[in-house]
């Protein structure tokens, strides 16, 4: 399983830093969304994907799930919501005043002559 | 009394002088000022008698005891020798000031700070037994230096000068530093008198020579050195007592100073022998050679000043031969170093301060202007004939006499035997008599060009008169210096020079008056000194007289191809050529910075996983395939792709919606209720966000992105997918040691009171990250806030559209 | 008072939520936000002296043993971190006073420089890997505010920048710290030492080490990953700057400096080597930088890319000189630095450019600002006896002794570089003809002119002051050279 | 009893299965957005209601858990589905996508019209 | 053209309440099953999303006139505060207490410092998404 | 009743992947949103068939709010579709 979730996060980075690298505003920050993603993604598999339930304590039930990572996981969520809605403002407002959206033609150093 | 505390003497005066400056505008500051060298000199003089006997004094002052840092001052015969020049010339100098600066005009006020600035930093780099503190005034007189050259800063050419000679002087400190922190590691301290007892242990040191070469560089860029003399003559841009004070006088000479303090440490190597020798020698050719080409009389003198200069320091390198031969011969040359250095700062300063009449009088120092200005200055004349004649080493005038040592030691060099001088030994007394020659022409050309000859009338853009009365002194003082060495050579040679000597050369003398050299002016007619000195009249009066002839050859060296050019090269390179290559790349775009970071992390930890063993796939730790996990794989997979494919921006979020609602779905399946939850809800407000926020949003465009930057972006983007999986599978696979989750499985209900161990790790295990995190969540709040309702934008952008 | 150690983080973190309460009164939030810095400065302070007094201060908070709950650990590295960052931002807030401009202070501009502070000193302090990562972003997320706030265009521009790559700096950061978990199981920073002890550092803990040094190298600006700094730091109003450039990328070099003596100590050749190598190109690429501007804010930008690398090739030496002159090297890079843009601001409100070109001959009007401009550059420099360089010596030293030789000297040759860099400014701004000025208000110069000088003066007191200050640099040292020290204290029974 | 109960689960939640599977059948056959849409709302919320009834009568009987959230989510799902429902359609309508041409009459085409023409045009969505 | 929402609005008005009811349920669930400050919060914010979507800014902010802020604010100190309340008694920071109870009502409950915690994680959750949406959607 | 379920679930998920055919191929927006809504739905049913599976009552929680959350998500997307902006800061009747 964890083989299959390596590779699954490994396309899920792949496409992140594609979409980071592009032009368009927009498609950056969908990029950081999927960054995020596989970045959850990973924390869980790291943890073992192996626990038959979930780390709360019920009936006669021993093998947990290591709850570690997922506690982990919901701070990062947390925090990368925070972040995204912080970017996905920043964005438009960005678009806004800049009235352009391609990064190629946000370049900075103009302090470079 | 605690003497070291002596050398922050000035510094403590330069805090009252802009005070002084300020409220008695009456008088000149200068006469405040100029009780400070004259007190000290005064007490520095009460030294001589017990350096004469080979004694010393030691003052200490802690800074840093825990490193081994502190301020000493140690008083032998070399610190005290140049103590008392510092002190006496600057007193001089002080006084040539009073009358050469008008206090009405000038901002005395910063000038004299900066003076005794200098002051202080020069005591404490002779004193200094401790290498870092001599380090710390080493840069001072650097700094000092600095401010003195660009004194009237808004000259371009001050301010060039101020910064060059900053440049090369720091750079030979930085350098010098390396080789003293060598040293403190070599003979572990950073006590000269300690280095110098323990130097034999060392000597076979893999840092020596590193050391000896770093110190050297120290040495000579202070000392302007070729190559490094290029800074000198731009400091003649400094005020006039500046130059004769700094650039003659005292502060290039710290580098002679440290050459000298380090000779009984470093001499034991062939390396020191030959460079300072070597460049020394150098040094004074070329100073003289390009002393001639100039015409600016502060010029001629820098260039003078630089070849002297380089002759004191082939001595002092002539003078370490004696750590390696006992033959006698060789006993001259450290003598005769320290005699020069003294006479020289005597001609020289006088000198400097005839050329700062001359400039104040007629209102220039082109010597293509001057000239005929014997019978109107006439003292002026006097003195300037006086320390030019020194200078080419005529008699009956102090310079006479240390040349012909000069000649007399380089002539011995040729019988020294070790390290190959037997080959190339012959060389040292060629290249010395040629200087020697130079030496000759620039004195005359000097001294001739400015006051014999015809006046040159409506060239001068003031008339000219003779110079004050106190302008004068101290130019007189020191030409009478200059001739009355000349007769009492060995009485200086009792109280000054052997001291210093026997301090240089601790093997040889165990006191001062061991030292059985006896200076005389007749060596009789078998001495070959003799004859080279008067093949150097012949020789240089008849170059001198064919002068205006041959003068224009210099014209032929392309400026191209000087060290100027090589310093102006890399000046320019520093701003001009640094800013190209910045610009290469440095695009402003955020892709290429981020591709270099992400290239960056996908090679490094690629390279280093498979060089490091660390990729290991162990496929029995993994756990089971499940049947939805696979089919929640694929839904992600394709999201994904949409995400990547769709060419709406609705569908896009739409998309991005789907991806995280199968990571949801994940959490599920690998028994994260709680993750899944969180991940559900906060997945719908981020669509929600989305949506709110779209009318705001661009459209999805590729902006004309090409195929080979999408593949460049596909490439690197797919080497940090690869990289991860494999860290991933590595990572897995190498489960060396059980998680510490078990803990909280079996303590949640017992300690923490709770049933959900993932809520409980948030509230209470780890509550710590969930109270910032709600932290990172409120900021973001209020940012989003700001964001939205602070618009200071707006008003600039009318600027910007401009 | 088991709590001390977390005052300064939680001092400051009060002060900003009720901050938060007084959006509209400009004066109660300067007051405020001074009061707070004062009160955690004084806490700070205590704590300095109860680690000199007992030794390293620690806790584990909710009263849970060591691994499983977060620790928070003061060593003298930290502490000393930590107070000299709250005396820094006391002068930014002093600084902004009268330089920001109110409406940013409506904007909650305060509140975001406690929350920065509390993330910072909270990074400083944690003794947990995942909890750094929450301060870490913490600390981003405030200076992602405080980058933004404004919204001037150059500010959003630079802003999107400097956002996206500290995202992905964090994403790495928290897959790094997945891996380290899959593989030792633990978060506690003394216990994964422990393990990795344990495990003898194979080569997927270097592999780690790799990644984290990415990680903390891309916050803390090394080479190659330092290219998004120079843009982005120059973008907000010059507080937020000088606050950014003494803080932010310290908070990296700290993380590198922490891992690298704690974690990842058993393959030194390797990893440490690495990081030489890195931090020598790091201090030649901000030497190239340094010199290729003629904007004043630029150039004191890459002369923090400069002192990161001579910093960490301190650190790199992994002996005692070099570790102390790193700390010592550090504490002074913060000091100068906040002084240098507080003293570039002063030069930026009076000649209304950053441009070297458009100035000239300040020292006629603005002789004050002139000397601590110079003092200030000497001390960056490293020129004795100011703050510089007693650091560069040590690391000089160290890297001399750890046969180092061309590093060193590259490090002696950058601080000629860095002398150049920063004496350019001196020379096109203070000499030559003085320019015409455009009229500005003597008021606000003032009130900048005050923090400034305090800045410089403790820098130069940093370095003339030195041997008093030894003794805490050495406890710094030892606990980074003995991990066990700080081991010891964490996992105590 | 058990019995019962189980074959009570059985059929309810099959129902609720064929339910699922008609809806799905609907949206992918129906010709227009407007007869997806009453496939989706009506369908689907009775399948996933009865699946759900079958759920919360297997956690009554066979684990005993008397499960508030599943009948709140029952009845959820009631009140909310026709809504949503509804706002899609209507949604569809205002954006203009065209019915089928099987559909028979149009009332709302009237009163819409009337209104864009007093409040100007809708503005179109960028795509 | 507007259309009106009288079937989304009235509607609105009952489901709001179920979805806050189940928010506050998953909010105090959270220390025993799945749930917690933090869904709680973003569930009560989903609620009131749901009202801005039927209604408009500016009626639901008449209804319900908080300043998100200031929200934001009580939240973060309730949640510093339950953590610093332990630095009254000199044990580490954070250290909760519990202790179960018999209250009315509720039956066998136990009482935790953490569900006080919790209630901060909520406030400040409710808050900041709150801000967030308000300001954007009264961005023009 | 095992098997049962599996199939029930099997069943489900075709009708998903059917629901996933008609979100991808759309032809209009709304469709595209129908169509996620019904799989919304469908979620619902297959946490809760998977809440048997398990044997865990820990996902009903999810069954409710996956239904809160796909009537939000709904009721934002149409207004979206139709307004342009989901929330009005002040409405004109």
């Amino acid at each position: 399983m964890e083989l299959l979730m390596a590779i699954l996060i490994g396309v899920l980075f792949t496409a992140a830093v594609y979409l980071i690298l592009s032009r368009s505003l927009l498609k950056v920050i969908l990029g950081t969304g999927l960054l995020s993603h596989g970045a959850h993604l990973l924390i869980l598999t790291m943890g073992g994907l192996g626990g038959s339930a979930p780390p709360v304590l019920d009936k006669e039930a021993t093998n947990f799930a290591d709850p570690l990572p997922q506690a982990l996981i919901l701070t990062a969520i947390v925090i990368s919501f925070g972040v995204t809605a912080f970017m996905l403002v920043l964005a438009y407002r960005t678009y806004g005043e800049h009235k352009t959206d391609n990064m190629n033609l946000m370049r900075g150093n103009d302090e470079h002559d | 009394m605690e003497f070291v505390l002596l050398i922050f003497l000035p510094i403590v005066a330069a805090l009252f002088i802009p005070f002084l400056f300020k409220r008695m505008k009456r008088i000149h500051t200068g006469w405040f000022v100029l009780a400070v060298p004259l007190v000290l000199f005064l007490y520095y003089a009460t030294y001589i008698p017990s350096t004469m006997d080979g004694g010393h004094a030691i003052s200490e002052l802690q800074w840093i005891p825990s490193l081994g840092i502190s301020f000493v001052s140690y008083i032998d015969g070399l610190s005290l020798l140049f103590s008392l020049l510092i002190t006496g010339i600057g007193s001089l100098v002080v006084l040539y000031s009073i009358f050469y600066l008008d206090k009405n005009k000038e901002k005395l006020g910063n000038f004299y700070v900066y003076l005794l600035l200098f002051m202080s930093a020069m005591l404490g780099v002779v004193q200094s037994d401790n290498v870092i503190s001599l380090y710390l005034f080493w840069e001072l007189t650097s700094i000092s230096s600095f401010l003195l050259i660009g004194y009237w800063y808004t000259r371009d050419r001050s301010r060039f000068g101020a910064l060059k000679s900053m440049m090369i002087t720091v750079f030979g400190g930085l350098m010098m530093l390396g080789g003293f922190v060598l040293l403190g590691i070599m003979g572990d301290t950073y006590s000269i008198r300690e280095l110098i007892a323990s130097a034999p242990d060392f000597v076979g040191h893999d840092y020596f020579t590193l050391a000896l070469v770093l110190l050297l560089l120290g040495a000579f860029t202070k000392s302007a050195q070729f190559p490094f003399y290029i800074w000198l003559p731009d400091a003649m841009e400094a005020p006039t007592p500046v130059s004769a004070y700094l650039h003659s006088a005292t502060m290039v000479k710290a580098g002679l100073y440290l050459v000298a303090r380090f000779t009984p440490i470093f001499a034991f190597s062939e390396v020191w022998v030959w460079l300072v020798t070597g460049i020394g020698l150098l040094t004074l050719f070329w100073g003289s050679l390009f002393a001639v080409k100039q015409t600016d009389l502060k010029a001629i003198l820098a260039f003078s000043t630089v070849s002297q200069l380089g002759l004191i320091m082939s001595l002092l390198g002539a003078g370490a031969i004696t750590f390696h031969s006992d033959d006698a011969v060789f006993k001259f040359a450290m003598f005769a170093a320290i005699f020069h250095l003294i006479n020289h700062a005597t001609f020289k300063g006088s000198l400097f301060m005839i050329a700062g009449i001359v400039d104040h009088e007629t209102g220039t120092r082109d010597i293509r202007k001057l000239g005929g200005l014997m019978s109107i200055m006439p003292v002026s004349f006097s003195v300037a004939f006086i320390g030019s004649m020194s200078m080419a080493g005529l008699p009956p005038f102090n310079g006479f006499l240390s040349k012909e040592m000069f000649l007399q030691s380089m002539v011995a060099i040729r019988q020294f035997e070790l390290f190959q001088f037997d080959t190339w030994g012959i060389l040292f007394p060629v290249i010395a008599w040629i200087a020697s020659v130079f030496t000759f022409v620039y004195s005359f050309y000097f001294v001739f060009r400015t006051f014999a000859g015809k006046r040159k009338e409506g060239q001068l853009p003031q008339e000219p008169h003779e110079a004050p009365v106190g302008m004068l002194v101290s130019p007189i003082i020191l030409g009478v210096l200059v001739v009355g060495i000349f007769f009492i050579p060995n009485l200086v040679a009792k109280w000054l020079i052997k001291p210093a000597v026997a301090a240089i050369q601790p093997n040889l003398y165990s006191q001062p008056g061991d030292i059985d050299i006896h200076v005389a002016a007749w060596h009789g007619f078998k001495s070959v000194e003799l004859w080279l000195t008067v093949g150097v009249i012949i020789v240089g009066a008849l170059l001198f007289i064919s002068l205006s002839k041959w003068q224009k050859v210099y014209g032929l060296q392309p400026a191209k191809f000087s060290l100027n050019a090589l310093y102006d090269g890399m000046m320019s390179f520093s701003e001009k050529g640094m800013n190209r290559i910045s610009r290469f790349y440095m695009t402003g775009l955020i892709r290429t910075y981020m591709i270099y970071i992400f290239a960056f992390i996908s090679v490094a930890v690629l390279v280093i996983l498979f060089t490091q063993d660390a990729f290991v796939v162990d496929m029995d730790s993994f756990a089971h395939i499940g049947v939805y996990s696979v089919i929640n794989a694929v839904i992600l997979l394709l999201a994904v792709c949409f995400v990547l494919l769709s060419k709406t921006r609705l569908a896009a979020i739409i998309a991005l919606g789907a991806v995280g609602y199968s990571v949801a779905l994940f959490f599920v399946i690998f028994k994260a209720p709680d993750l899944a939850l969180t991940q559900l809800v906060i997945e719908t407000v981020s669509v929600a966000l989305f949506l709110l926020a779209f009318k705001h949003l661009p459209a999805l465009k590729d902006h004309g992105e090409t195929v080979k930057t999408k593949m460049t972006n596909g490439i690197v983007a797919i080497g940090v997918g690869i990289t991860v999986t494999l860290v991933a599978l590595s990572a897995h696979s190498q489960k060396l040691i059980p998680s510490i989750a078990q803990y909280y499985k079996d303590t949640v209900k017992t300690e923490a009171g709770g049933g959900n161990i993932v809520n409980v790790i948030l509230v209470d295990y780890r509550g710590f990250d969930t109270l910032f995190e709600i932290a990172v969540l409120s900021i973001a709040g209020i940012g989003v806030l700001g964001m939205i309702k602070l618009r200071l934008g707006r008003k600039e952008n009318s600027d910007e559209n401009k | 008072m088991i709590n001390l150690l977390l005052f300064p983080i939680i001092i400051p973190f009060l002060f900003a939520i009720v901050l938060l309460f007084f959006k509209e009164r400009i004066v109660l939030q300067r007051v405020l936000a001074a009061v707070g810095l004062i009160a955690a400065l004084a806490a700070s302070l205590f704590l300095v002296y109860t680690v000199k007094q007992d030794g390293v201060q620690t806790i584990t908070l909710g009263s849970w043993p060591a691994p499983f709950g977060i620790s928070m650990v003061s060593d003298m590295f930290s502490a000393l971190l930590v107070t000299t960052t709250i005396i820094i931002t006391l002068l930014v807030v002093i600084y902004s006073y009268t330089s920001t401009g109110e409406a940013r202070e409506h904007y909650f501009y305060y509140s975001a420089i406690l929350f920065m502070v509390t993330g910072v000193n909270g990074a400083f302090t944690t003794g947990d890997i995942f909890n750094m990562f929450v301060f870490f972003e913490v600390l981003l997320i405030a200076s992602y505010v405080l980058i933004v706030l404004g919204g001037e265009k150059r500010q959003l521009r630079e802003s999107i920048k400097y956002i996206l790559i500290n995202v992905v700096s964090s994403a790495l950061f928290v897959i790094t710290v997945a891996y380290l978990y899959s593989v030792v199981g633990t978060l506690n920073m003394a216990d994964i030492s422990v393990k990795i002890a344990e495990i003898g550092q194979p080569g997927i803990i270097t592999v780690i080490a790799v990644l984290m040094l990415i990680v903390f190298g891309i916050k803390g600006s090394i080479f190659p990953l330092y290219f998004w700094l120079p843009g982005s730091y120059a973008a907000p109003p010059i507080p937020v700057l000088a606050l950014f450039g003494a803080l932010l990328t310290k908070v990296g070099v700290y993380a590198i400096m922490r891992t690298y003596t704690l974690f990842f100590v058993h393959q030194t050749d390797f990893t440490h080597g690495l990081l030489m190598v890195l931090s020598i190109l790091t201090i030649i690429a901000g030497c190239i930088g340094a010199l290729a501007y003629f904007d004043l804010k630029q150039i004191v930008i890459y002369n923090i890319v400069i002192a990161v690398g001579v910093i960490l090739f301190g650190a790199a030496q992994m002996n005692e000189s070099g570790l102390s002159g790193a700390v010592f090297y550090l504490l002074h890079d913060m000091l100068i630095k906040g002084a240098l843009f507080f003293l570039i601001g002063m030069i930026i409100y009076v000649t209304g450019t950053s441009d070297l070109r458009k100035m000239g001959g300040l020292m006629k009007t603005h002789p004050s600002l002139g000397w601590f401009y110079l003092i200030a550059a000497f001390g960056l420099a490293g020129i004795p006896p100011l703050s510089g360089f007693i650091g560069k010596l040590l690391i000089v030293e160290g890297a001399f002794q750890a046969d180092h030789i061309w590093g060193s000297i590259v490090v002696l040759a950058s601080s000629l570089v860095v002398l150049l860099s920063v004496i350019r400014i001196f020379i096109y701004a203070f000499w030559g003809e003085p320019q015409a000025l455009p009229s500005v208000e003597r008021k606000p110069y003032r009130g900048m002119m005050v923090p400034t000088v305090v800045l410089v003066v403790l820098s130069v007191l940093y370095g003339v002051g030195t041997e008093w200050l030894l003794p805490y640099m050495t406890d710094a040292s030892n606990v980074l050279l003995q991990p066990s020290i700080y081991i010891d204290a964490v996992l105590k029974e | 009893m058990s019995v019962i109960i189980n074959i009570l689960i059985v059929i309810t939640i099959t129902v609720g299965v064929v339910f699922t599977a008609v809806t799905t059948i609907g949206i992918l056959r129906f010709p227009d957005v407007y007869t997806r849409a009453h496939a989706a709302s009506k369908s689907a919320t009775l399948g996933v209601m009865s699946i759900l009834l079958g759920v919360f009568i297997h956690f009554w009987y066979n684990e005993g858990l008397f499960s508030i959230q599943l009948l709140l989510g029952i009845i959820f799902l009631f009140v909310t589905s026709p809504i949503g429902g509804h706002l899609m359609s209507r949604a569809a309508y205002m954006a203009g996508v065209k019915p089928t041409e099987l559909t028979v009459g149009d009332d709302l085409k009237e009163v819409v019209e009337k209104a864009r023409k007093e409040s100007g045009s809708l503005k179109s969505e960028d795509q | 053209m507007r259309t009106n929402d009288v079937i989304l609005q009235t509607t609105t008005k009952v489901v709001f309440f179920i979805i806050f009811l189940f928010a506050i349920h998953i909010f105090f669930a959270g220390h025993y099953t799945p749930g917690g400050g933090f869904v709680g919060g973003l569930l009560t914010t989903g609620a009131l999303v749901l009202l801005l979507l039927a209604f408009d800014l500016k009626t639901v902010q008449k209804a319900l006139p908080f300043n998100f802020v200031i929200v934001i604010g009580i939240g973060l100190l309730l949640a510093l505060g339950t953590a610093a309340g332990s630095i009254l008694f000199n044990v580490p920071f954070f250290t909760h207490a519990f202790d179960d109870f018999t209250l009315p009502l509720f039956g066998e409950t136990s009482l935790h410092t953490a569900m006080l915690f919790d209630a901060g994680v909520y406030l400040v959750v409710v808050g900041s998404a709150m801000t967030i949406i308000q300001s954007i959607g009264g961005d023009a | 009743m095992t098997i049962f379920i599996w199939i029930s679930m099997i069943v489900v998920s075709l009708s998903m992947a059917g629901l996933m055919y008609r979100v991808f191929k759309g032809p209009s927006v709304p469709d595209r949103l129908i169509a996620l809504d019904g799989i919304g739905v469908m979620l619902i049913s297959a946490i809760a068939l998977l809440s048997i599976l398990f044997d865990t009552r820990f996902y009903i929680d999810v069954i409710l709010l996956i239904a809160i959350i796909s009537f939000i998500g709904t009721v934002s997307f149409s207004k979206f579709i139709e307004r342009g902006e989901i929330i009005e800061r002040e409405r004109h009747h």
